[in-house]
């Protein structure tokens, strides 16, 4: 591989080509950051060697990576590890490629190793002018433009009912048997609430020195329809519950059914 | 940009005209796509101003029009401006169609039913049916899907209009006349009034409350009641 | 929609070809206005679906392209669909349109650009050509461009995900198909594009670790439409 050197690169340039390669390399390390790893690392320094990527020296660039690595030691500059390892490998491939061959070694030989490093090198400066091409091209929003008003399609929703003649007949049969069980409601006009029976119970009970029947509570326009002699006897029933509560009055009655009496608190 | 260095008289060197304007075709092509980038219409002066010198846009334009007269596209004035609109007669391939199948509610089905079973009906009536106020909408619903019409005012006071069910619903329901529509007694023996039991509403529960609210506004156009 | 009396076999009175398609001239006028109205590429069968019946919009639109072969606007093939572009020459009448896009890093470009090569490609793949690890945030900055999504999960160990460019990639980049990359022949003969990671042949590149979105949704059912 060393014979494919380009050994005349340099040939007119030089102690002046000399200086613009030392510039070269400080630049590099000074611009570690800029790298994208090890391998466009390796693409950079190999990109030196002034050939066509798939005539490179993997030797050469083997040994311009481990000088770098070195170099850049020697300022003190910090690697990241996969620069190391890569330097590690590096110095491993160096050696296979110069020690002759064990016949005793497993795996793949320098010259494969190498094969593949070069593969890798070209694929990747290979991306890299893709991706220029591809950058280069006739953009949309840059070169090229898209209708600046597109029209709106319009979605036109169309809703289409259906019901089948089932359901028309259960529709049908639940209402002609809802009359059976129309729900209960509340017939404000017949019925007395706690806080009127209150209202009227609290303007008797200071006469309520006796046991009184509760029922006499009860105002005398509730007491003869029974709907409406029913909701007036709760709501003095409460009403009354309330009062003991409050302690005004007590109540009492002596067996179940029997009338229950009321009579005021003695204070 | 195509220098044209055959024109006659020659300018003077540092006359403007001595970079002569594209040929008008090219002209053409510039307009054609600015109008077509541009998010707002554009005037021929606008246009102009973008141009190289000594473009006419104006003049551009006739050609632009004439080359898109009948097109699928045109090019059209819309205030100073000039901008491309689909023909007017290609309009219905900007809009697309979408059919759903919804079911008609409860409500909207039981006063169907209502009308189909006791037509010709009023609505006074078909509420007393149902047990709770019937919106206007509803019907009207039920009208545009051309499963009920107006039949004969009643002869009552007021002569309140009647509901009928139409040819169409006849058809949409498989029915030869609304004679054929099974009585109660026959409901019971299909087992349809049973079902109710079974659909978990229980026989003393009436309904869920929800689409037999007491209070629906009488002009209630809201058509979601239509559908479940 | 013309009927043609004078065709030979007439067809059977409820023969919906009894209804002959528009005359090809009227489709390519049709076509022309829908690609027009969208801003985004429409495949044929989009716009066939929107034509009357028995319009054969691939046919019309050999006509439309070459109506507008060097005009301003362009009919543009995209991946399976079509659109309308200005002509590339045109670009400097429209510095007003620029996009101004955020500039892509070199490593962000090189990623699309084997993402476009490779396709479908996996992290781990493109982190061994690169030869480096490749950070989730710079492939969700492809996707959130629009020019990558993923594609389906590759059969292999781990069953990895892949990723894909999109339409809209070969749209900004102005290519037909991925077919069209720039030297994509050239690359494929000299082996460059051969998946040739083995083991042991070089330092192992060390991802992150990182899972690449573990849930695509499953229907990437359309993913082939890219590529052949």
């Amino acid at each position: 591989m060393n014979d494919e050197q380009p050994a005349a690169a340099n040939a007119n340039d030089g102690d002046w080509g000399a200086i613009r390669d030392r510039q070269a390399s400080e630049a590099l390390i000074v611009d570690l950051d800029g790298f994208e790893g090890p391998l466009d690392l390796l693409l950079t320094l190999g990109r030196t060697q002034k050939v066509d990527l798939t005539k490179i020296s993997i030797l050469e660039l083997a040994e311009q990576y481990l000088s770098f690595i070195e170099e850049a030691r020697k300022l003190r500059i910090e690697l990241a590890a996969d620069y190391l390892v890569m330097a590690a490998w590096l110095a491993f491939l160096k050696s296979r490629l110069l020690l002759p061959p064990d016949p005793s070694d497993e795996g793949p030989s320098g010259e494969e190793l190498a094969a593949h490093l070069a593969f890798q090198l070209e694929r990747l400066g290979a991306m890299r002018e893709a991706a220029a091409k591809l950058f280069a091209r006739d953009r949309l929003g840059r070169d090229r433009f898209v209708r600046g008003a597109p029209e709106a399609l319009t979605t036109a929703r169309q809703i289409e009912l259906t019901g089948s003649l089932i359901e028309l007949m259960q529709a049908y049969a639940r209402l002609r048997t809802r009359d059976d069980f129309r729900p209960y409601s509340l017939d404000r006009d017949n019925v007395l609430t706690m806080e009127e029976a209150l209202d009227s119970m609290r303007g008797l009970i200071g006469y309520a020195g006796d046991w009184t029947d509760l029922t006499s509570y009860i105002p005398a326009e509730w007491r003869t329809d029974p709907g409406r002699r029913r909701a007036a006897t709760a709501a003095t029933f409460a009403a009354a519950l309330e009062l003991v509560k409050a302690g005004r009055v007590m109540l009492r009655q002596d067996e179940t059914f029997a009338p229950i009496e009321l009579r005021r608190t003695d204070d | 940009m195509t220098e044209t260095s055959t024109e006659p008289d020659a300018p003077e060197p540092d006359d403007p005209s001595l970079f002569l304007a594209p040929p008008l075709a090219e002209q053409e092509r510039m307009i054609e796509a600015m109008l077509f980038a541009s998010a707002a219409p554009l005037s021929t002066a606008e246009m102009e101003a973008r141009m190289p010198h000594g473009c006419d846009a104006a003049e551009a334009m006739v050609l632009l029009r004439k080359r898109f007269d009948g097109r699928g596209v045109q090019v059209t004035r819309i205030g100073n401006g000039w901008a491309f609109r689909t023909a007017p007669d290609l309009g219905f391939l900007m809009s697309r169609e979408k059919v759903e199948t919804r079911k008609l509610s409860r409500a909207a089905m039981e006063t169907l039913a209502i009308i189909a079973y006791h037509q010709p009906v009023t609505r006074a009536e078909i509420e007393e049916i149902r047990g709770v106020s019937v919106s206007r909408g509803m019907i009207d619903q039920l009208i545009e899907l051309e499963w009920v019409r107006f039949g004969r005012r009643k002869m009552t006071p007021g002569r309140p209009v009647t509901f009928v069910v139409t040819e169409g619903f006849l058809d949409h329901f498989g029915l030869e006349t609304t004679r054929d529509l099974p009585g109660l007694k026959e409901l019971r023996e299909a087992g349809l009034l049973e079902a109710r039991a079974v659909e978990g509403l229980g026989p003393l529960i009436q309904g869920d409350g929800e689409d037999d609210a007491p209070d629906i506004p009488a002009d209630d156009s809201n058509q979601d009641e239509l559908f479940e």
